[in-house]
Protein backbone atom coordinates (compact mmCIF):
# COMPACT_ATOMS: atom_id res chain seq x y z
CA UNK A 1 0.00 0.00 0.00
CA UNK A 2 1.01 3.80 -0.59
CA UNK A 3 0.94 6.27 2.20
CA UNK A 4 1.66 10.02 1.74
CA UNK A 5 3.67 11.35 4.24
CA UNK A 6 4.01 15.29 4.93
CA UNK A 7 6.34 16.62 6.85
CA UNK A 8 6.92 20.12 8.61
CA UNK A 9 8.97 23.07 9.89
CA UNK A 10 12.91 22.05 10.52
CA UNK A 11 12.21 18.44 9.29
CA UNK A 12 11.54 19.62 5.56
CA UNK A 13 15.11 19.52 4.62
CA UNK A 14 15.97 16.61 6.58
CA UNK A 15 13.16 14.58 4.03
CA UNK A 16 13.95 16.45 1.02
CA UNK A 17 10.73 17.65 0.81
CA UNK A 18 7.28 17.96 2.72
CA UNK A 19 5.36 15.56 0.92
CA UNK A 20 6.06 12.50 0.00
CA UNK A 21 4.03 8.47 -1.12
CA UNK A 22 5.51 6.08 0.91
CA UNK A 23 5.06 2.34 -0.16
CA UNK A 24 4.59 0.07 2.92
CA UNK A 25 3.50 -3.71 3.61
CA UNK A 26 -0.45 -3.89 4.11
CA UNK A 27 -1.18 -3.73 7.76
CA UNK A 28 1.77 -1.51 8.34
CA UNK A 29 1.79 1.05 11.89
CA UNK A 30 2.68 4.07 12.14
CA UNK A 31 6.03 2.48 14.60
CA UNK A 32 6.85 0.67 11.02
CA UNK A 33 6.47 3.81 9.03
CA UNK A 34 9.21 5.77 11.28
CA UNK A 35 11.92 2.41 11.30
CA UNK A 36 11.43 2.88 7.66
CA UNK A 37 11.71 6.59 7.66
CA UNK A 38 14.83 6.45 10.00
CA UNK A 39 16.72 3.47 7.54
CA UNK A 40 16.50 5.99 4.55
CA UNK A 41 17.11 9.33 6.62
CA UNK A 42 19.43 8.46 9.70
CA UNK A 43 19.36 12.52 10.14
CA UNK A 44 15.73 11.82 11.63
CA UNK A 45 16.72 9.86 14.34
CA UNK A 46 17.91 13.06 16.35
CA UNK A 47 14.61 14.55 15.97
CA UNK A 48 12.42 11.58 16.24
CA UNK A 49 12.02 11.70 20.60
CA UNK A 50 10.59 15.03 20.32
CA UNK A 51 7.77 14.22 17.32
CA UNK A 52 4.21 13.31 16.92
CA UNK A 53 2.52 11.57 14.11
CA UNK A 54 -0.63 12.24 12.91
CA UNK A 55 -2.67 10.46 10.39
CA UNK A 56 -5.30 12.28 8.66
CA UNK A 57 -5.34 15.27 10.89
CA UNK A 58 -5.64 13.10 14.08
CA UNK A 59 -2.50 12.74 16.65
CA UNK A 60 -2.15 8.80 16.09
CA UNK A 61 -0.69 6.33 19.00
CA UNK A 62 2.55 4.24 17.16
CA UNK A 63 0.66 1.09 17.54
CA UNK A 64 -2.20 2.74 14.71
CA UNK A 65 -2.26 0.55 11.96
CA UNK A 66 -2.60 2.88 8.47
CA UNK A 67 -4.55 2.12 5.54
CA UNK A 68 -4.04 2.81 2.18
CA UNK A 69 -4.32 6.64 0.93
CA UNK A 70 -3.84 7.58 4.76
CA UNK A 71 -1.59 11.02 4.83
CA UNK A 72 0.16 10.47 7.60
CA UNK A 73 2.62 14.19 9.19
CA UNK A 74 4.96 14.20 11.20
CA UNK A 75 4.43 16.84 13.55
CA UNK A 76 7.87 18.36 15.33
CA UNK A 77 7.10 20.57 18.61
CA UNK A 78 4.55 22.88 17.65
CA UNK A 79 5.54 26.66 18.37
CA UNK A 80 2.25 28.83 17.33
CA UNK A 81 1.61 32.07 19.06
CA UNK B 1 -9.36 28.79 6.85
CA UNK B 2 -11.43 29.72 9.54
CA UNK B 3 -9.25 30.16 12.18
CA UNK B 4 -5.96 30.78 9.81
CA UNK B 5 -5.01 33.91 7.48
CA UNK B 6 -2.07 34.73 5.67
CA UNK B 7 -4.21 38.12 5.95
CA UNK B 8 -2.79 41.00 8.84
CA UNK B 9 -4.61 40.23 11.89
CA UNK B 10 -6.81 43.03 13.46
CA UNK B 11 -9.24 42.61 16.26
CA UNK B 12 -12.09 45.29 15.48
CA UNK B 13 -13.76 42.40 14.12
CA UNK B 14 -13.72 40.88 17.64
CA UNK B 15 -14.60 43.99 19.11
CA UNK B 16 -18.00 44.82 16.79
CA UNK B 17 -18.97 41.39 18.64
CA UNK B 18 -22.05 42.33 20.60
CA UNK B 19 -22.09 40.33 24.07
CA UNK B 20 -24.69 38.09 25.42
CA UNK B 21 -26.74 39.50 28.37
CA UNK B 22 -25.88 37.11 30.65
CA UNK B 23 -22.37 37.57 30.01
CA UNK B 24 -20.31 39.62 32.30
CA UNK B 25 -16.70 39.15 31.48
CA UNK B 26 -14.90 39.71 27.97
CA UNK B 27 -11.04 38.38 27.88
CA UNK B 28 -8.74 38.84 24.97
CA UNK B 29 -5.42 38.00 24.17
CA UNK B 30 -3.31 38.98 21.83
CA UNK B 31 0.07 37.53 20.37
CA UNK B 32 2.56 39.71 19.26
CA UNK B 33 5.73 39.74 17.05
CA UNK B 34 8.70 40.84 19.22
CA UNK B 35 12.00 42.54 18.15
CA UNK B 36 14.35 39.82 20.14
CA UNK B 37 14.02 36.52 19.01
CA UNK B 38 16.54 34.27 21.01
CA UNK B 39 18.57 37.39 21.76
CA UNK B 40 18.72 38.54 17.83
CA UNK B 41 16.80 41.66 16.83
CA UNK B 42 14.34 40.42 13.71
CA UNK B 43 11.88 42.34 11.32
CA UNK B 44 9.77 39.11 10.78
CA UNK B 45 9.06 36.24 12.46
CA UNK B 46 7.13 33.36 9.68
CA UNK B 47 5.15 31.28 10.72
CA UNK B 48 3.58 27.60 8.80
CA UNK B 49 0.62 25.57 9.36
CA UNK B 50 -0.47 22.10 8.70
CA UNK B 51 -3.74 23.62 7.48
CA UNK B 52 -6.08 21.41 7.40
CA UNK B 53 -5.27 19.83 10.99
CA UNK B 54 -4.83 22.76 12.46
CA UNK B 55 -8.72 23.75 11.19
CA UNK B 56 -9.85 20.33 12.64
CA UNK B 57 -8.28 21.12 16.27
CA UNK B 58 -9.30 23.98 16.96
CA UNK B 59 -12.73 23.51 15.72
CA UNK B 60 -13.18 20.59 18.35
CA UNK B 61 -10.78 22.53 21.20
CA UNK B 62 -13.21 25.62 20.60
CA UNK B 63 -16.26 23.54 20.99
CA UNK B 64 -14.96 21.86 24.04
CA UNK B 65 -14.13 25.40 25.82
CA UNK B 66 -17.56 26.99 25.27
CA UNK B 67 -19.14 23.82 26.79
CA UNK B 68 -16.24 23.69 29.67
CA UNK B 69 -16.49 26.92 30.67
CA UNK B 70 -19.98 28.22 29.64
CA UNK B 71 -18.36 30.34 26.81
CA UNK B 72 -20.96 32.49 25.08
CA UNK B 73 -18.78 33.72 21.97
CA UNK B 74 -15.11 32.35 20.97
CA UNK B 75 -13.01 34.45 18.29
CA UNK B 76 -9.85 32.92 17.26
CA UNK B 77 -7.82 34.01 14.19
CA UNK B 78 -3.51 32.81 14.31
CA UNK B 79 -1.99 34.48 11.20
CA UNK B 80 0.76 32.59 8.69
CA UNK B 81 3.26 33.77 6.62
CA UNK B 82 5.75 36.46 7.50
CA UNK B 83 4.49 38.71 10.31
CA UNK B 84 6.57 42.07 11.35
CA UNK B 85 7.77 43.01 14.66
CA UNK B 86 4.80 44.65 16.36
CA UNK B 87 1.86 43.11 14.30
CA UNK B 88 -0.30 40.73 15.97
CA UNK B 89 0.11 36.59 15.11
CA UNK B 90 -3.21 35.76 17.55
CA UNK B 91 -5.86 36.64 18.63
CA UNK B 92 -8.39 34.97 21.29
CA UNK B 93 -11.22 36.47 22.90
CA UNK B 94 -13.90 34.72 24.31
CA UNK B 95 -17.50 36.16 26.35
CA UNK B 96 -18.35 34.44 29.27
CA UNK B 97 -20.85 34.59 32.17
CA UNK B 98 -18.14 35.65 35.07
CA UNK B 99 -14.55 36.43 35.09
CA UNK B 100 -13.25 33.27 36.17
CA UNK B 101 -14.57 31.00 33.08
CA UNK B 102 -13.60 33.62 30.84
CA UNK B 103 -9.96 34.10 32.04
CA UNK B 104 -9.80 30.27 32.13
CA UNK B 105 -11.55 29.35 28.97
CA UNK B 106 -9.24 32.19 27.24
CA UNK B 107 -6.69 30.73 28.66
CA UNK B 108 -7.01 27.13 27.58
CA UNK B 109 -7.12 28.08 24.45
CA UNK B 110 -3.89 29.74 24.02
CA UNK B 111 -1.92 26.53 25.98
CA UNK B 112 -3.75 23.91 23.83
CA UNK B 113 -2.76 26.36 20.78
CA UNK B 114 1.15 26.18 22.61
CA UNK B 115 1.02 22.54 23.00
CA UNK B 116 -0.91 21.22 20.14
CA UNK B 117 -2.04 23.11 17.05
CA UNK B 118 0.72 22.19 14.16
CA UNK B 119 1.59 25.90 13.70
CA UNK B 120 5.65 26.98 13.73
CA UNK B 121 7.95 29.50 13.61
CA UNK B 122 9.84 28.74 10.48
CA UNK B 123 12.61 31.65 10.15
CA UNK B 124 13.12 34.88 11.76
CA UNK B 125 14.58 37.51 9.54
CA UNK C 1 -9.72 61.44 38.67
CA UNK C 2 -7.63 59.06 36.98
CA UNK C 3 -8.78 56.01 37.09
CA UNK C 4 -12.61 56.17 38.15
CA UNK C 5 -14.88 57.92 35.85
CA UNK C 6 -18.52 58.87 35.60
CA UNK C 7 -18.63 58.81 32.04
CA UNK C 8 -19.14 55.72 29.65
CA UNK C 9 -16.19 53.65 29.26
CA UNK C 10 -14.92 52.70 25.36
CA UNK C 11 -11.66 50.17 25.61
CA UNK C 12 -11.05 52.09 22.34
CA UNK C 13 -8.35 54.47 24.00
CA UNK C 14 -6.62 51.39 25.48
CA UNK C 15 -6.34 49.76 22.01
CA UNK C 16 -4.32 53.04 20.40
CA UNK C 17 -1.63 52.32 23.11
CA UNK C 18 1.34 51.17 21.08
CA UNK C 19 3.04 48.30 22.55
CA UNK C 20 6.35 48.14 23.27
CA UNK C 21 8.93 46.10 21.01
CA UNK C 22 10.03 43.60 23.78
CA UNK C 23 6.17 43.10 24.93
CA UNK C 24 5.00 40.12 23.20
CA UNK C 25 1.27 39.59 25.09
CA UNK C 26 -1.84 41.75 25.53
CA UNK C 27 -4.46 40.71 27.95
CA UNK C 28 -7.29 42.70 28.71
CA UNK C 29 -10.42 42.55 30.71
CA UNK C 30 -13.71 44.02 30.40
CA UNK C 31 -16.37 43.45 32.88
CA UNK C 32 -20.07 44.45 31.96
CA UNK C 33 -23.79 44.87 33.42
CA UNK C 34 -25.69 41.77 33.38
CA UNK C 35 -29.43 41.79 32.63
CA UNK C 36 -29.56 39.42 35.57
CA UNK C 37 -28.81 40.63 39.14
CA UNK C 38 -29.29 38.01 42.02
CA UNK C 39 -31.62 36.46 39.67
CA UNK C 40 -33.79 39.89 39.07
CA UNK C 41 -33.76 41.42 35.48
CA UNK C 42 -32.41 44.71 35.62
CA UNK C 43 -31.69 47.73 33.08
CA UNK C 44 -29.09 49.91 35.62
CA UNK C 45 -26.47 48.97 38.05
CA UNK C 46 -25.33 51.87 40.24
CA UNK C 47 -22.28 52.10 41.57
CA UNK C 48 -20.29 54.02 44.32
CA UNK C 49 -16.41 54.47 45.58
CA UNK C 50 -14.92 56.22 48.23
CA UNK C 51 -12.63 57.94 45.69
CA UNK C 52 -9.50 59.35 46.88
CA UNK C 53 -8.93 55.88 48.05
CA UNK C 54 -9.90 54.03 46.08
CA UNK C 55 -7.56 56.40 43.53
CA UNK C 56 -4.72 55.96 46.06
CA UNK C 57 -4.64 52.10 45.94
CA UNK C 58 -5.30 51.62 42.49
CA UNK C 59 -1.86 53.66 41.95
CA UNK C 60 -0.37 51.66 44.50
CA UNK C 61 -1.56 48.33 42.87
CA UNK C 62 -0.73 49.29 39.66
CA UNK C 63 2.43 50.18 40.41
CA UNK C 64 3.36 46.79 41.95
CA UNK C 65 1.53 45.07 39.24
CA UNK C 66 3.77 46.42 36.68
CA UNK C 67 6.95 45.44 38.85
CA UNK C 68 5.44 41.91 39.89
CA UNK C 69 4.63 41.14 36.78
CA UNK C 70 7.01 42.74 34.41
CA UNK C 71 4.29 45.17 32.79
CA UNK C 72 5.33 47.78 30.39
CA UNK C 73 1.96 49.10 30.04
CA UNK C 74 -1.23 49.14 32.75
CA UNK C 75 -4.63 50.53 31.80
CA UNK C 76 -7.39 50.71 34.11
CA UNK C 77 -10.53 52.15 34.28
CA UNK C 78 -13.94 51.48 36.99
CA UNK C 79 -16.81 53.54 36.12
CA UNK C 80 -18.95 54.99 38.71
CA UNK C 81 -22.71 56.17 38.65
CA UNK C 82 -26.24 54.43 37.27
CA UNK C 83 -25.07 52.00 34.02
CA UNK C 84 -26.78 50.13 31.49
CA UNK C 85 -26.86 46.76 31.00
CA UNK C 86 -24.64 45.52 28.35
CA UNK C 87 -22.01 48.40 29.00
CA UNK C 88 -18.87 48.37 30.65
CA UNK C 89 -18.37 48.52 34.00
CA UNK C 90 -14.33 48.07 34.38
CA UNK C 91 -11.25 47.48 31.85
CA UNK C 92 -8.15 46.11 32.71
CA UNK C 93 -5.26 45.96 30.42
CA UNK C 94 -1.70 45.25 30.28
CA UNK C 95 1.12 44.80 28.28
CA UNK C 96 3.78 41.94 29.48
CA UNK C 97 6.72 40.45 27.27
CA UNK C 98 5.09 37.02 27.57
CA UNK C 99 1.36 35.42 27.98
CA UNK C 100 2.00 34.31 31.98
CA UNK C 101 2.96 37.92 33.24
CA UNK C 102 -0.19 39.14 31.27
CA UNK C 103 -3.00 37.03 32.56
CA UNK C 104 -1.28 37.04 35.84
CA UNK C 105 -0.93 41.08 35.70
CA UNK C 106 -4.41 41.85 34.25
CA UNK C 107 -6.01 38.95 37.11
CA UNK C 108 -3.87 40.12 39.87
CA UNK C 109 -5.10 44.08 39.40
CA UNK C 110 -8.72 42.48 39.22
CA UNK C 111 -9.08 39.93 42.18
CA UNK C 112 -7.40 43.11 44.49
CA UNK C 113 -10.60 45.28 43.21
CA UNK C 114 -12.63 42.83 43.89
CA UNK C 115 -11.30 42.32 47.15
CA UNK C 116 -9.97 45.97 48.69
CA UNK C 117 -10.97 48.49 46.22
CA UNK C 118 -13.72 50.81 48.04
CA UNK C 119 -16.69 50.39 45.12
CA UNK C 120 -19.82 49.05 45.74
CA UNK C 121 -22.64 48.42 43.72
CA UNK C 122 -24.98 50.63 45.75
CA UNK C 123 -28.66 49.42 43.92
CA UNK C 124 -29.85 47.57 40.54
CA UNK C 125 -33.25 48.77 39.08
CA UNK D 1 -10.68 65.50 69.57
CA UNK D 2 -12.80 65.31 66.36
CA UNK D 3 -12.40 63.27 63.57
CA UNK D 4 -14.42 62.70 60.22
CA UNK D 5 -16.24 59.81 60.10
CA UNK D 6 -16.98 58.41 56.64
CA UNK D 7 -19.95 55.62 55.90
CA UNK D 8 -20.83 54.51 52.22
CA UNK D 9 -23.28 51.74 50.55
CA UNK D 10 -25.50 49.95 53.02
CA UNK D 11 -24.17 51.67 55.95
CA UNK D 12 -25.37 54.96 55.10
CA UNK D 13 -28.78 54.42 56.31
CA UNK D 14 -27.49 53.29 59.36
CA UNK D 15 -25.45 56.25 60.37
CA UNK D 16 -27.92 58.16 58.84
CA UNK D 17 -25.45 60.79 56.79
CA UNK D 18 -22.40 60.22 54.67
CA UNK D 19 -20.28 61.66 56.77
CA UNK D 20 -20.43 63.27 60.36
CA UNK D 21 -17.94 64.49 62.66
CA UNK D 22 -17.68 62.36 66.23
CA UNK D 23 -15.85 63.12 69.40
CA UNK D 24 -13.07 60.91 71.06
CA UNK D 25 -10.89 61.21 73.94
CA UNK D 26 -7.15 61.81 73.16
CA UNK D 27 -5.42 58.56 72.20
CA UNK D 28 -8.78 56.79 71.21
CA UNK D 29 -8.15 53.79 68.85
CA UNK D 30 -10.11 52.39 66.02
CA UNK D 31 -11.36 49.47 67.93
CA UNK D 32 -12.44 52.74 70.89
CA UNK D 33 -14.64 54.72 67.82
CA UNK D 34 -16.31 51.59 66.99
CA UNK D 35 -17.31 50.72 70.56
CA UNK D 36 -18.42 54.18 70.87
CA UNK D 37 -20.37 53.98 67.08
CA UNK D 38 -22.18 50.35 68.14
CA UNK D 39 -23.49 52.38 71.47
CA UNK D 40 -24.93 54.95 69.62
CA UNK D 41 -25.73 52.64 66.49
CA UNK D 42 -26.51 49.27 67.53
CA UNK D 43 -28.00 48.56 64.07
CA UNK D 44 -24.40 48.63 63.48
CA UNK D 45 -23.80 45.13 65.44
CA UNK D 46 -24.88 43.23 62.52
CA UNK D 47 -22.45 44.58 59.79
CA UNK D 48 -19.74 45.28 61.98
CA UNK D 49 -17.86 41.67 61.60
CA UNK D 50 -17.80 41.87 57.51
CA UNK D 51 -16.66 46.35 57.79
CA UNK D 52 -13.16 46.99 57.96
CA UNK D 53 -11.50 50.30 58.36
CA UNK D 54 -9.74 53.10 56.68
CA UNK D 55 -7.39 55.63 58.51
CA UNK D 56 -6.76 58.75 55.95
CA UNK D 57 -7.50 56.81 52.90
CA UNK D 58 -5.54 53.36 54.59
CA UNK D 59 -6.56 50.14 55.82
CA UNK D 60 -6.34 50.29 59.68
CA UNK D 61 -6.02 47.59 62.24
CA UNK D 62 -7.79 47.68 65.06
CA UNK D 63 -5.55 48.81 67.61
CA UNK D 64 -4.54 51.89 65.44
CA UNK D 65 -4.55 55.24 66.91
CA UNK D 66 -6.33 58.14 66.10
CA UNK D 67 -5.34 61.92 66.20
CA UNK D 68 -7.11 64.78 65.52
CA UNK D 69 -8.69 65.24 61.91
CA UNK D 70 -8.11 62.03 60.88
CA UNK D 71 -10.87 60.70 58.16
CA UNK D 72 -11.98 57.43 59.27
CA UNK D 73 -13.88 55.37 57.12
CA UNK D 74 -16.39 52.19 57.31
CA UNK D 75 -15.53 50.29 54.24
CA UNK D 76 -18.30 47.54 54.16
CA UNK D 77 -17.36 44.25 51.70
CA UNK D 78 -16.76 46.18 47.94
CA UNK D 79 -18.30 45.01 45.08
CA UNK D 80 -16.59 46.67 42.20
CA UNK D 81 -16.52 45.06 38.64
Amino acid sequence: MTISLLVFAHLKPILGAESRPVSLPEGATVRQLLDCLLTEFPALSEWLPSVRVAVNCEYAAPDTVLHEGDEVALIPPVSGG
Amino acid sequence: MRYLTYEPLSPEEWHREVMDEHSGASVEFLGVVRRLENGVPIEYLEYEAYVPMAEALLERLIQQAREQFGLSRVYFRHRLGAIRVGEIAVIIGVHAPHRAEAFAGCQFLLEALKRDIPIWKVSAR
